[in-house]
């Protein structure tokens, strides 16, 4: 049987064809979850026309009529629908923000005492992995705000401490600073400090390149962003006065206030989530194998430049991914706010509002899309870092 | 040492005894507890915090905690009132399920029982089969027994159900329901057809990206719109769809990890042996990739296990639920750190026990690979 | 013929076995492309039945690539591959019968490690040929007592040396009964002491006339069975000639530069 | 997966109630049961025992409704909700009626599409604060906290007074009410406000009910009635003409203990009620001795106040507004005739 034979190939039957099959496929998928959306979205408004259910988006307009106890910007009760979103979706930022922060340090101190050589230490560390991460964090939740609230006085009894601070059934309260004429001069130094400490540690690390010599980047860092505010505000004459909270009627007045809804929840988020970052650095850490400790040390390097320069980076590229998802479930967890009355998105906007305008479409799918796009941009965030970190590998 | 070693020939050492002070309690707690005298340090400090923190405990749990009785007048004591979880018991388990139905319950967690302990009889054969068993055959079980309504049972509505009875429910119609769902989307999410890729992509990171707590929101004001007029669902099964949904986009990714830990290798000689995408995928790849990751979805339902509680928010009375409502008992107000202690101890048993396992099967599969 | 411009293969004797004239794979003017790299730069063979070819050269040099196109392993995207009078295109049902008929060795052997070796064997078989689980099991042992491990059968393929994953890997394909085999640097995983029993089964094969494509560096093995040597670099066909002319008296200096670097080592 | 999708649809079949979308008379007929949305548990009004059976006067609106229309009381079916649930709950046809000490607003009987069947409670809300605080107004409340259920009318009630009253409002808003007693009893307010009946029942939640006392300021007006789904009127008139049968009743002096024998009472408006005369029932589209059900079954509109909410019962409300109009009070019935 001669090659010569064989005719091209005529094209292949349709329906043998995979390029074929995966159009059909696709189609048929595609015209699948359209045509399940339309008849969802057409029995959604059919729903809301029989029933008379207002719709659309001119509510976030409409006059809210109600307070909230926390917003980091201008609100009042003649403030809108709209407003109140942006109030809630900012508490939402400042607890998850704070909560990360707090998580992040407790959650590395822990992960080191676990592999701590002390056996007391380190199995403490591991009772306290073991117990908070295996309980519900709505339960904790509810430990700290109302098994800690109820031990707290009135404030009529707060307990008071350093003279301006006071702690009590109502939060802490603190005095607020308020700044005078030339604060903003101390602001200015402080940003200037930051540069200027920045472009000290390039120079400290250019002349070690060059010359081989090296200089404490750290520490003179350090001293300037503490030093030069403090000069410039020393030169300004402290320009800052302080609004002392006093006991007025049965509250504070003046001063700042942190609201026990808000400490319980970042106690809680932190604590909770700095169980599994604990864990994740302990695995950071143990996968830089024993053998680059030795080798750094038969290099002739001492133990902080082994692990300034060996372990940490190392030990980072694997701690760094499941850390940010971390954070992204600190955030989306800062939902539990609803439970326990701190002003979130979730309690205001996806709450009160969804109860007063009872347009459930609208509010809901705001507030997941809100969600979502805070989740895309951590973990857009996080493809980047690990596609760095890759490159960095090769 | 030299002058001993000339006592000696080549190749005659004896072994000798370590030193007193490399073994033994005093080697140990030298070389772990009092290493250095910063480790001294934090060695006392620590006891000290421990000493702080657990007698006062234990003394509220057990030694000044009431045990016996049938209403709050029994607890006089100083300590934990654990009567009022005795009286409570039969509703924190079941919720409101009538009493003389509650061995439904029972039966059905006998089974599931029973086929666990099974799967763990080391030298079994079949053990595919219970799993499939566990998988499949016992919800239907399950279901009709929970439900009733036939073969003689009378029906129990789901507003009765509650307790740790509904958190179990729950997690467990989200984990079983959510593995076929993960499965596909995971295939899909590897999928060279475009649309289907995008498809699933946009289907597990929609539900990854929001909290459950919206998805149950969502669950319980926004499904009843979404069906035409006259028809609506069980608030239990608008939750349980809510959870399906969030739990399946979880578990795609549980899997997709599966999936791409198999080395390119068993694809390329599973397509060089002539089995079609179908075949080498349920021949091949996912008997593989799934037992990857049995750890992953255990952890999964760890928390799942664990985010049930949320449901309470929609008003349905779970195991934390119904601590609660005991709680709000004018005739049992006062005791709610008992019931919530009870519930933290109830949760912990549970997830502690799953990560247990699921760290076992890690160590194995490591092993064993 | 006119289509093969080396027109060389009719005159290689390297072995004591027959060629017949039938052409078992039948490659024209096939490129391919990764991207922008060009890996094979029209590849012109002609491979009768009986054949015995070796397929040599520098690593990146589209040796794998060639023999991966062979069962559509990976696409080509430019010319024509003829394998058993089939054309692969883009028609699955096309795919589907080469593969039944090609059988491939790997480098890492890609056992299924969640079967038995002889579950291993019968899985395609039964599923693919659609053959009655006795007589896959049947024609399985008759295949592992070729490769000599009968004894291996139950066992899991990580409870087996590299060697006998291999030999499994073999009988494996033997098991679909296939005309044509294709081995990805078999050996080159291996401990130099367990690369003798696997090239011992492969010489076994090749003199029960089964037409072979290797890509391999064990060159005794290509001097004793292959009747061909080829020599590709840079996604190019170099040279190719029986062996002993081939390695005797290379004519390009990329053959000879290589193989002064693998022979002298 | 063909197995789970079977058992997941077998879940569905059962637990889709299908109802006709000719009209709720026709479903509640069909299916023999009325489905009504009520609190998750506030005493006087809906709260389940232990065992799970619901009492209270919102509860009894929902057994007088099954007494008319399917000639028995017990032919009731209950869904707690909470306070954001139950709008969606009822427009989706989930429930038949709500009855959830829910007050009637413009705004809710127009943009939510509802529709209020009357009041069975009128109220107003109140304040409840700690006795040693020693407080006498409400208008001394200025920079207080205040604990306050989630999007309630309430909650709006209670910004507006403070703003009026130019005082400074801190509110602490829960979802459920269980969350706002604890939190106020855990000393997080100084204030709780709720609609006073709220205040009384809820009061009995606290650890210790006689530190707290309620201050005289009603800030607002609360009519609590049963809702339906907008644009079914033959059911908005069953349930409305159910609640005045219950009025009437008290009104005509027919209770639950003399109703058998007033069925031969002479008083034609006794007679028109329990229908020995007329075709009321007819013209409502339910059977003639509806009205006779409902006061046999449940009792008319004071013995069920007294049963539950009035002064021999642990909330001891005194009937005030909800007196009949004959009384001095609000509740009034449209004639029967």
């Amino acid at each position: 049987m001669a090659v010569d034979q064989v005719a091209p190939a005529a094209r292949p039957p349709f329906f043998y064809d995979p390029r074929v099959r995966a159009i059909f496929f696709q189609v048929l998928v595609l015209a699948l979850v359209i045509l399940g959306g339309a008849y969802l979205v057409n029995n959604t408004l059919a729903n809301l026309a029989r029933q008379g259910i207002a719709s659309g988006f001119g509510f976030l307009d409409t006059t809210a009529g109600f307070g909230i106890s926390m917003s980091l910007v201008e609100y009042s009760e003649e403030s809108t629908y709209g407003r109140v979103f942006l109030v809630g979706f900012l508490n939402t930022i400042l607890v998850s923000v704070v909560g990360v922060f707090f998580a992040t340090v407790l959650g590395f101190l822990i992960g080191v005492a676990r592999l701590s050589r002390n056996w007391v230490v380190s199995k403490m560390a591991n009772a306290y992995i073991e117990t908070l991460r295996n309980i519900p964090l709505l339960l904790q939740l509810f430990f700290w705000y109302f098994a800690v609230l109820r031990t707290l006085p009135s404030p009529r009894n707060s307990v008071e401490l350093f003279g301006s601070f006071f702690l009590n059934n109502r939060g802490l309260t603190s005095p607020s600073p308020i700044p005078e004429a030339g604060f903003s001069t101390v602001v200015i130094s402080f940003a200037v400090a930051i540069v200027a400490a920045f472009f000290v540690a390039r120079w400290a690390r250019k002349r070690q390149e060059a010359t081989g010599q090296q200089f404490p980047r750290f520490w003179a860092g350090l001293g300037i962003i503490i030093g030069l505010p403090l000069l410039a505000a020393i030169v300004t004459g402290f320009p800052l006065s302080w609004s002392v909270p006093e006991l007025r009627g049965f509250n504070f007045v003046n001063g700042m206030v942190l609201i026990p809804e808000f400490v319980a929840l970042v106690v809680a988020l932190s604590t909770y989530t700095a169980a599994f970052i604990a864990e994740i650095v302990r695995a950071g850490i143990t996968s830089v194998s024993h053998g680059q400790t030795e080798a750094a040390f038969a290099l002739g390097l001492r133990r902080s430049p082994t692990l300034r320069l060996v372990i940490i980076p190392q030990a980072l590229r694997v701690i760094i991914p499941p850390l940010t998802s971390q954070y992204l479930n600190l955030t989306k967890n800062s939902s539990l706010a609803a439970a326990i009355a701190y002003p979130d998105i979730v309690l205001v906007f996806a709450g009160t509002v969804l109860m007063q305008t009872g347009q459930a479409v609208e509010i809901i799918s705001i507030t997941m899309a809100t969600y979502l796009a805070l989740s895309l941009l951590i973990s857009g965030f996080m493809n980047w870092y690990n596609q760095k970190m890759a490159l960095v590998e090769r | 040492m030299s002058e001993q070693s000339q006592d000696y020939t080549t190749g005659q050492h004896p072994d000798l005894p370590a030193p007193i002070t490399s073994t033994g309690v005093i080697g140990w707690a030298r070389i772990n507890l009092f290493a250095t005298i910063p480790n001294t340090i934090l060695t006392v400090l620590a006891v000290l915090l421990l000493l702080w923190l657990i007698p006062p405990v234990i003394d509220w749990a057990f030694i000044s905690a009431d045990w016996s009785g049938q209403t709050r007048d029994d607890c006089t004591r100083e300590g934990a009132c654990w009567v009022f979880i005795k009286v409570w018991f039969r509703q924190l388990m079941y919720g409101r399920y009538p009493v003389d139905e509650i061995w439904r319950i029972n039966l059905a967690y006998i089974i599931a029982v029973a086929a666990g302990i099974l799967l763990f009889v080391p030298g079994l054969r079949g053990k595919p089969w219970i799993g499939l068993f566990l998988l499949a055959g016992f919800p239907i079980i399950a279901f009709y027994l929970f439900v009733g309504g036939s073969f003689g049972l009378p029906d129990v509505e789901t507003p009765l159900w509650g307790g740790l009875f509904l958190t179990l429910v729950i997690s467990g119609v989200g984990i079983v329901a959510s593995l076929p769902i993960g499965i596909v989307l995971a295939l899909g999410r590897r999928s060279k057809m475009p649309v289907v890729r995008s498809l699933c992509i946009t289907f597990i990171e929609l539900w990854r990206g929001v909290p459950l707590i919206t998805v149950l929101f969502m669950a319980s004001v926004m499904f009843p719109l979404f069906l035409p007029e006259g028809m609506n669902f069980d608030k239990l099964i608008r939750a349980l769809l809510g959870v399906m949904f969030f739990s399946s986009a979880y578990m795609a990714e549980v899997v997709r990890g599966g999936l791409q830990a198999l080395p390119k290798g068993q694809y390329e000689a599973a397509q060089a042996l002539g089995l079609s995408y179908w075949k080498m995928m349920g021949l091949v790849i996912l008997p593989q990739a799934l037992k990857l990751v049995i750890p992953g979805i255990v952890n999964t339902f760890i928390g799942l296990f664990k985010d049930t509680v949320l449901v309470l928010i929609i008003g349905l009375f779970d195991f934390l639920g119904m601590v609660q409502l005991a709680g709000t008992n004018p005739d049992w107000l006062g005791f709610a750190i008992e019931g919530y202690v009870f519930a933290a101890f109830g949760f912990w048993i549970f997830c502690f026990g799953m990560s247990r396992y699921s760290q076992h099967l890690e160590k194995k599969l490591h092993t064993g690979h | 013929m006119s289509m093969n411009p080396h027109g060389q293969e009719s005159s290689a004797s390297g072995s004591q076995m027959a060629i017949s004239d039938e052409v078992a794979i039948q490659l024209n003017n096939v490129h391919k492309w990764y991207g922008q790299f060009h890996v094979l730069k029209d590849i012109n063979l002609t491979v009768h039945r009986g054949e015995r070819i070796v397929i040599c050269g520098p690593s990146g040099s589209g040796k794998s690539t060639l023999i991966r196109c062979i069962n559509r392993l990976e696409e080509h995207q430019k010319g024509q591959i003829i394998v058993d009078n089939i054309e692969l295109t883009g028609d699955l049902k096309h795919i589907e019968l080469v593969r039944r008929e090609v059988g491939m060795l790997f480098q890492h052997f890609n056992l299924f490690p969640h079967l038995t070796v002889m579950e291993n064997c019968t899985l395609a078989p039964i599923w693919v040929r659609k053959m009655p689980k006795a007589d896959a099991e049947e024609t399985a042992m008759k295949y592992l007592e070729r490769v000599k491990i009968p004894e291996q059968a139950q066992k899991f393929p990580g409870q087996l040396s590299g060697g006998q994953q291999q030999r499994v890997a073999i009988a494996r394909s033997l098991c679909m009964n296939p005309r044509v085999m294709l081995f990805d640097e078999p050996t080159s995983a291996l401990d130099p002491e367990m690369i003798a029993e696997v090239l011992d089964v492969m010489v076994g094969l090749a003199e029960s006339g089964m037409t072979m494509l290797c890509v391999t560096h064990e060159m005794g093995f290509a001097r004793k069975v292959a009747n061909r040597v080829i020599f590709m670099d840079g996604g190019e066909i170099i040279e190719q000639n029986d062996p002993e002319q081939f390695f005797n008296n290379p004519k390009s200096d990329r053959t000879k530069l290589f193989l002064s670097q693998i022979l002298h080592h | 997966m063909k197995v789970l999708t079977s058992v997941f649809l077998a879940g569905a079949a059962i637990a889709v109630s299908t109802g006709a979308s000719a009209g709720t008379m026709e479903d509640v007929a069909g299916k023999g049961f009325i489905q009504c949305g009520v609190s998750q548990g506030l005493p006087g009004f809906s709260n389940p025992d232990e065992s799970g059976n619901w009492t209270g006067i919102d509860v009894d609106l929902c057994r007088a409704v099954a007494a008319a229309v399917l000639g028995d009381a017990s032919k009731v079916k209950f869904s707690p909700l909470s306070a954001k649930e139950r709008f969606t709950a009822l427009q989706s046809g989930e429930i038949d009626i709500l009855s959830r000490n829910t007050t009637w607003t413009l705004v809710r009987d127009t943009a939510l599409g509802l529709n209020f069947a009357g009041v069975n409670y009128y109220d107003g809300q109140g304040f409840m604060v700690r006795s040693d605080l020693g407080i006498k107004s409400a208008l001394e409340l200025d920079g207080a906290s205040a604990c306050v259920n989630i999007g309630t009318t309430t909650e709006l009630n209670l910004s507006d007074y403070f703003r009026t009253n130019n005082m400074k409002l801190n509110p602490v808003v829960f979802e459920k009410a269980d969350e706002v007693v604890a939190a106020y009893d855990a000393g997080r307010c100084d204030v709780y406000t709720t609609d006073q009946s709220g205040l009384a029942a809820q009061r009995q939640k606290l650890k210790d009910p006689g530190a707290h006392m309620l201050l005289p300021e009603i800030i607002s007006k609360e009519p609590l009635g049963p809702v339906v789904r907008h644009g079914d009127d033959k059911w908005l008139d069953v349930v409305k003409w159910t609640l005045y049968a219950m009025i009437e009743a008290e009104e005509l002096g027919v209770t639950s203990a003399n109703v058998d024998k007033m069925k031969g009472s002479d008083n034609p408006g006794i007679r028109r009620l329990l229908g020995v005369e007329g075709d009321g029932g007819k013209n409502l589209g339910v059977s003639g001795d509806w009205a006779y059900n409902i006061v046999k079954q449940v009792g008319n509109y004071g013995e069920s106040f007294d049963r539950y909410v009035g002064p021999k019962t642990p909330l001891a409300l005194e009937r005030g507004l909800n007196a009949l109009w004959s009384d001095g009070g609000l509740q009034y019935a449209m004639p029967v005739r």
